[in-house]
C-alpha cells in the first residue's frame, strides 16, 4: 500500500508515541466496537430492534484509530456505519466518565431502541444523532452533507480563537457527491481544519468503487484541492492512527484540509436488511478475502510483537473472523459485555417519547 | 379494488412487481429506453424495482450510477434531449433535493424555454412515504415541491394496476414527471391484485373514484386511499356515506371528477401525508373555491400532516401524520358543519 | 407609507440602504454576526447589500465564498451550530436551488431532530421576483418550497422600514429564516422613507394593514403590494373600498389580521406572483376556509403567476404575471358575485 | 506557461496542420467575436437592448480555437460569455451556410434584441439558447449545470453508434460548483467524450481565482479524476485549438472526459452594469497586464512570421488594444460588419413574440 503523499517531513510515527496503556486500550476498543455490532445484531434478530443497522463489522480499525488521537475539544462527524464512535469519543478519558466530550453507551443505546434517553430524544434514527455539548455534527441521510456543516463548526471555532479539527466520515461512494467537493474545494481555500476520512470498503450498496470512483485511489480526490491525501491501511488500528494524526497535526496547525483514505472491506450487507442478497451480488472470494485480515487479529499482533501482551492473554479473547452469529459473549473481554449491558439496560428502561412531542421543537420560540 | 380482485390469489401481483412489469414491457417496446439510478443494476435496485432488468437489457441500457443524484438527472435531461426516454431512480424520493435545481430549473423548463422544440421524456421515480418508521429522510412526501415548478408532471399511483398503467403512461408521456411510489405498499399483500395481460395505460390526469359516496367526498392519494377507505367503512357504521377519490395524477389535475363528486356530496375532506402549509391538499382546497365553492355546503377540510418533519419514533410519527380515525373526526366536522 | 413619509426628501432610505443598515447594525451589536456569500466583500454583493461591510468588519466576518451554495448553506449551518449568527446571501434567490438539500433538510431540520439541542440562527437572504425582465433564472419568487418545508421562517418586506426591521428581527430570531428582498424595489425612488434613528425591529409574523376598506381584502406581500395598492385607488374610482394586506412574513402567518379583515369586507383577493399550483396564495386560501369560511360572501379568489416560468420578453412575462388590471378584475368579480 | 499533462505522446501540434486559409479565416473570426461585443455594447448604450451583456471582451481566442476544430455533428455548450459561439459554430462550413451546424447570426441577434426570430422565441435571455438540431446544448443560469446534461446527450450520441463529443464551457469560478464535480466524475467513470474547457479569466464577478481555487491551475482539478488538464494561453488562438483538438483526439477515441483550461484575462466588468465598479474592485495594473496581450495582435503577429498576411495587410484593420467605445466601424473588416448588420436588420425586423405565448409550451401535448 503505497503513501499518497508526503505533504511534509513524517516527524516519525505518531503510533511510537503511544504508551502500553494506550495500545491495550485501543485493543479493547476494537472489542468493544465489535461487540457493538455483534451485540446489535443480535438484538435485531430477536425482533427488538427498529431500524437498519449498518455493520461496521471490519471496519473497527479506522473507527478506533481514527479519533483515539483526538483532543477533547476536536469535533467529529459520524455517518451511518460509525455507531461505536458516538460512544468512543474522547474515550482515554474514562469509559464511564460523565465529563467525556463523547456520548454515553446509554445514550446511544437509548437512540438505538428509539427511546426518550436517546440526545435527540429518538426523533431521528440510528446514526443520525449528535451533540452540540459533546462535539459530535448530527448527519441527515444525505451522503457527505455534513462536511460543510464541518468547516462552519471550525470556522466558527478558529474565529473564537480555538484550536480544533473536526474528522468527517464518508464512505467512498459518499464521495461522488457535489457536496464534498463544494465543502472540500472551501475548506482548501481558506485553510480549514476539516480532515475527510474515507472509509473505503470497496461497495456502495450494491455499486463497487469503480463505479463511484475513477482514479484508483480514493485519496486521489485530494490532488484536485492540493491538499495532502493520505493513504492508511483500514485493518491496521495503528497505520489508521498514524496517517490520521499526521493529518490532524497539520490541519491543526493551519495548514489546512485534508482526506485520509483507509482502505478496508465491507464484511457483510450494506445494512442488515442486505446481507442475503449481498451474498449474491458479490464474489464470494472477493468476501472471503475482504475478511481475512480482521483488525482485531492485526492489532493483536502488534501487541505481541510489542510484547504488550503475554502468549496467554492473547488467546484470552477470539472473536475475530467471526460473523455475528458464530461469536459468543465469551469471544469478548468481560468489560466491554458489561459495558453494553448497561446500556442496554438503560436503554429498555427509558420510557418512548410521549406522542406529543411529535408536534414540538419546529421552531425555537422567540425570546 | 379493480375487476380483477376476483381473480385466483396465485396470479395476483403486487404494487412491486407491478412496477418491474413496466418497465420491462416499456423497455421491451422501446430501444431508446434507459435507465439510471444508484444500486439499479448489479444489485436490482434497493427495493428491487428493477431486478433483473440489467441482465436482460444490459449495462448500457441499465446505469449504475454515482451517488451523485444531480449528475443523474442531469445526464437523464442530456440522454433525454437527444432521443432517449430516461427512467431516473432516485434511491429513496427524499433524496431528490440533492438533484433539486437540475429538476426544477433544467428539465421542468426545457420544453418551455425552447418554446417547444426540446422534449422531455424522463421519468424520475423513487419510493416515497412514511407510516413506516423511516424517520425524517427516508418518509417524505414531497410532491408539493413539483407541482409548483411549472413543466412537470406529478404522479403517484396507489394499486398494482395504477402503478403499472401510470408508470407506462409517463414514460410515454414526453413530459418529465416525477413519479412517487408508495413503498409501505411495494409488497402489501391485501392490495395484490391481477393484471391485464396485454398492453394497458392509466392515461395521466384521471382520478379514479375508489368508493362511491353521497355525504362527503375524502380526496387524496397514495398511502392515505386505504386510510380514507378505512375512513369511509366507520363513516358507514354511523351513517354518513364516504365518496373516497384518488388522485393518482397531481399535476394535470382531474378537477372534473372532484366537482362531480361535491356536486353530489357538497361536503369535502382532502387528505395527504405531506406537511399542511403549501401542500397538495390546500391546492384541492383552493381549486374548489376557484371552481366549486358553490357547490360547498361546509367549508372544505384538510387533513394533513403537521408542518413538522417526520419523526422515527412511532408515537410520534402517528401524531404527526393523518390516519383514518382523523380523517373520521374531519368528514363528521364537516357533515355535521 | 410610514409615519416617517413627512421627512426631508434627503433624509429618506431606500430599501437596499435599510437593509445594509440592518445588517451593519447588528454587526455592530453582536459580534458573534458573519456573513457569507458571492461576491458579498471585495465587490459589496452584487447590488450592493453588504457594500462597505467588508472593509468595517473584515474578512473574517464578511466571506467572499467560491460559487457553491450548497457549501455557504452548509459552512453557515456548522457555524451558527458553534454559536455563530450566520447571514448567508444567495446573489440572486434563484440560486437557492442549488443549496436545496442543505437547506430542507439540514438547516430547516436541526432544531426538531436534536429536539431543542441545536439553534440555527442562520438568514439566507437575496434578491428575488420577477417584473424586471430578469427571465427564468433571475426572477423567481420560490418561498413556497420553504414554506412547505417545516422549520423555516419566511419573510418578504415590501418598504424600506420593513426590511431594516425584519432583516434585523431575523437576525435575532433564533430559527433559520429565508429572507426574499424584492429587487424592483431595492432603488425605487416612491417607497423611500425616513428610518428611526434608534434600533427597533418589525417582528416576524406580524401582517401590516396598507390601506383600510371596507369591501374587499386584498391580501398579498412583496411587489404586488404596490400593484394592490393602486387596484385600490382603481376600485375606489368604482365606489369599490379595498383594504391592503401585507403579510410581511408568510412563516409564521399573521391569521388574525387577515380574519379581523375578513370580518369587515367578507370578501377576500389573495394576490402573489409566484406559480399558482401549491403557491402560498393557495395557502391562505386554505387557512381561511379553515378557520373564516362563514365570514366569506364570495369564493375567495387567487390572483398569481401563470403555472409558468417568468418568460424574459416583457409582453410574455406581463402576460403570465398578476398586475393592476388583473387584480381590480378579481376584486369586482368576489365583490359582484 | 507550464503544460500540466501529457497523458499521451503528443502527435505534433494539430495546428501545423491548418492551411492559410483556416489561419486567416480564424483571424476573421477572432475580428468577428470582437466585433460583435464591440457592436453590441454599443447597441446597448444607445438604449436599443435589455438584459446584461457579459462582455467576451480578450477573451475570443477561446471562442475560435475551441470550437475551430470541431466536426458538424460535436456537441458545444456555451455560457454566459461566450454569445459568439453560437453562430461560429460550424462557420467553416460557410458563415451563411443555412446547412451549417450553428446559429445563423440573425437567430442570435433576434435572440438578444428579444425578439420572437430568437431559437427560443425571447423566452429566456442572452446566452440560454440553444438548439437540438445544431447541436447546441441550452444552458439555465446556474453555472456548471450543463456538464451533466453534456454527458447524458453524448451518452446517447454513443449509444447510437455516434462519435460526437461535447465542449461545455466554464468560468473558473464556476468549478466550484458540486454539478461540475458530479457530472466529470461520472463522465471519467464512464469515459465519455466531455470536454470542459475551463476560460480562466482570473475573476468570477468580484471574486479573484483564489478565492474560487485552492490550486495554482484550474487544471489541476483534473487529477482528482484522473483525467488529462491542459493548460491552453488563452490569447493564442492557436494554443487554444492544439490544446482543444487534444482533448477532442484523446475524447473521440473512446479515452474519456478532459479539462482544458485556457489562461485569460477578464478585459472589462463582469457585466456592462459592473464595468465601473470592477475598476474600482480590482487593481488596475493587473487590469492593464491582461488586456496587454490582446488575442488578435497575438494571432496577427503569428500570421506575419507563416508569411500569411503581408505587411500592408496586417495592419489593414486594428482593433487590437481598444475598447467598446474606441474602436469604431474601420478597425473590422468590412465583411465583418456586413455580417453583423445582416443580423441586426433581421432581428430590428423580427417582431415581439405576442404575449399569449407566455402560457405556451409548458407541457408537449400528448399524442
Ligand atoms: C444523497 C444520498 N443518496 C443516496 C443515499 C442512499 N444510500 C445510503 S448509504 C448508500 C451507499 C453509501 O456507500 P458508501 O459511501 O461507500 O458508504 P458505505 O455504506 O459503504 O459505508 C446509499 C447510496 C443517501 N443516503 N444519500
Ligand atoms: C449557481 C450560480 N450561482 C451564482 C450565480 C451568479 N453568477 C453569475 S456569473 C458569476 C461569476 C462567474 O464567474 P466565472 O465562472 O469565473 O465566469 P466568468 O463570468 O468569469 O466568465 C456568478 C457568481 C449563478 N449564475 N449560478
Ligand atoms: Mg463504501
Ligand atoms: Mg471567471
Amino acid at each position: 500500500m503505497k503513501s499518497a503523499m508526503k505533504p511534509h517531513p513524517t516527524p516519525g510515527r505518531a503510533s511510537e508515541q503511544l504508551t502500553k496503556e494506550d495500545c491495550l486500550e485501543m485493543f479493547r476498543q476494537l472489542y468493544l466496537a465489535r461487540y457493538f455490532d455483534v451485540r446489535l445484531i443480535k438484538e435485531k434478530k430477536r425482533g427488538r430492534l427498529r431500524g437498519t443497522l449498518y455493520s461496521s463489522h471490519n471496519q473497527e480499525a479506522i473507527i478506533v484509530g481514527s479519533i483515539f488521537g483526538l483532543r477533547p475539544t476536536d469535533w467529529i462527524s459520524p455517518v451511518h456505519r460509525d455507531m461505536p464512535m458516538f460512544f468512543m469519543k474522547d474515550m482515554r478519558a474514562g469509559w464511564r466518565n460523565p465529563d467525556r466530550m463523547g456520548m454515553s453507551i446509554e445514550e446511544v443505546c437509548a437512540q438505538v431502541w428509539c427511546k426518550s434517553g436517546s440526545p435527540g430524544r429518538a426523533r431521528d434514527n440510528w446514526s443520525h444523532i449528535g451533540s452540540l455539548e459533546k462535539r459530535i455534527i448530527h448527519s441527515t441521510s444525505m451522503l457527505a452533507g455534513t462536511i460543510p456543516v464541518a468547516a462552519g463548526v471550525v470556522l466558527a471555532d478558529r474565529l473564537n480563537g480555538g484550536d480544533a479539527v473536526v474528522l468527517t466520515f464518508n464512505g467512498e461512494g459518499s464521495t461522488a457527491q457535489g457536496i464534498f467537493h463544494e465543502a472540500i474545494n472551501y475548506a482548501a481555500i481558506h485553510k480549514l481544519p476539516v480532515i475527510t476520512v474515507v472509509e473505503n470498503n470497496q461497495w456502495a450498496y450494491g455499486t463497487p468503487v469503480q463505479l463511484e470512483v475513477p482514479t484508483e485511489d480514493v485519496a486521489d480526490r485530494a490532488k484536485g484541492y492540493g491538499i495532502p491525501g493520505y493513504i492508511a491501511d483500514g485493518q491496521d488500528v495503528f497505520d489508521v492512527y498514524d496517517k490520521v494524526m499526521e493529518a490532524v497535526e497539520y490541519a491543526r496547525s493551519g495548514k489546512g484540509p485534508s482526506i485520509v483514505e483507509c482502505k478496508t472491506f465491507r464484511a457483510y450487507g450494506h445494512g442488515d436488511h442486505d446481507d442475503d442478497r449481498a451474498a449474491k451480488y458479490r464474489d464470494p472470494h472477493e468476501v472471503e478475502e475482504g475478511r481475512l485480515r480482521d483488525p482485531l487479529a492485526i492489532c493483536r499482533r502488534r501487541l505481541i510483537e510489542k510484547s504488550y501482551l503475554t502468549a496467554d492473554d492473547a488467546i484470552r479473547f477470539m472473536a475475530e473472523g467471526k460473523s455475528s452469529s458464530e461469536a459468543t459473549t465469551e469471544d469478548f473481554p468481560p468489560e466491554v459485555v458489561a459495558y453494553l449491558d448497561e446500556g442496554i439496560r438503560f436503554a429498555l428502561a427509558s420510557p418512548e417519547p410521549p406522542a406529543e412531542e411529535g408536534g414540538m421543537w419546529v421552531f425555537k420560540e422567540s425570546e | 379494488m379493480s375487476a380483477a380482485a376476483k381473480a385466483p390469489e396465485s396470479l395476483k401481483k403486487n404494487y412491486l412487481t407491478a412496477l418491474r412489469e413496466a418497465l420491462d414491457e416499456e423497455f421491451g417496446a422501446n430501444p431508446d429506453a434507459l435507465c439510471m439510478g444508484e444500486d439499479i443494476g448489479i444489485l436490482g435496485g434497493a427495493f428491487g424495482v428493477t431486478e433483473g432488468l440489467q441482465s436482460k437489457y444490459g449495462k448500457d441500457r441499465v446505469i449504475d450510477m454515482p451517488i451523485s443524484e444531480a449528475a443523474i438527472i442531469g445526464a437523464a435531461v442530456g440522454a433525454a434531449m437527444n432521443g432517449k426516454t430516461v427512467v431516473a431512480e432516485m434511491q429513496f424520493i427524499d433524496f431528490i433535493s440533492c438533484g433539486f435545481d437540475q429538476i426544477v430549473n433544467m428539465m421542468a423548463t426545457y420544453y418551455y424555454r425552447t418554446a417547444g422544440e426540446v422534449n422531455m421524456p424522463v421519468v424520475v421515480r423513487g419510493p416515497a412515504g412514511a407510516y413506516g418508521g423511516g424517520a425524517l429522510y427516508h418518509s417524505q412526501m414531497n410532491e408539493a415541491w413539483f407541482c409548483h415548478s411549472p413543466g412537470l408532471r406529478v404522479v403517484c399511483p396507489s394499486t398494482p394496476y395504477d402503478a403499472k398503467g401510470l408508470l407506462k403512461a409517463s414514460m410515454r408521456d414526453g413530459n418529465p414527471v416525477i413519479f412517487y411510489e408508495i413503498k409501505e405498499l411495494y409488497r402489501q399483500r391485501e392490495i395484490e391484485e391481477e393484471l391485464p395481460a396485454s398492453d394497458y395505460i392509466v392515461p395521466l390526469g384521471q382520478a379514479a373514484v375508489r368508493r362511491e359516496g353521497s355525504d362527503v367526498t375524502l380526496v387524496t392519494y397514495g398511502n392515505n386511499v386505504y386510510h380514507c377507505l378505512k375512513a369511509a367503512d366507520a363513516l358507514a357504521e354511523r351513517g354518513v356515506s364516504g365518496e373516497v377519490i384518488d388522485l393518482r395524477t397531481l399535476v394535470p389535475l382531474d378537477e372534473t371528477t372532484i366537482f362531480k363528486s361535491l356536486a353530489k356530496t357538497n361536503h369535502v375532506v382532502v387528505v395527504n401525508e405531506a406537511p399542511r402549509t403549501c401542500g397538495f391538499a390546500g391546492e384541492v382546497v383552493a381549486r374548489i373555491c376557484d371552481s366549486a365553492f358553490d357547490l360547498l355546503d361546509a367549508p372544505p377540510v384538510r387533513v394533513t400532516r403537521l408542518d413538522t418533519p417526520v419523526p422515527w419514533a412511532k408515537p410520534l410519527e402517528s401524531f404527526v401524520l393523518p390516519s383514518t380515525e382523523k380523517i373520521v373526526d374531519a368528514a363528521l366536522r364537516v357533515v355535521r358543519f
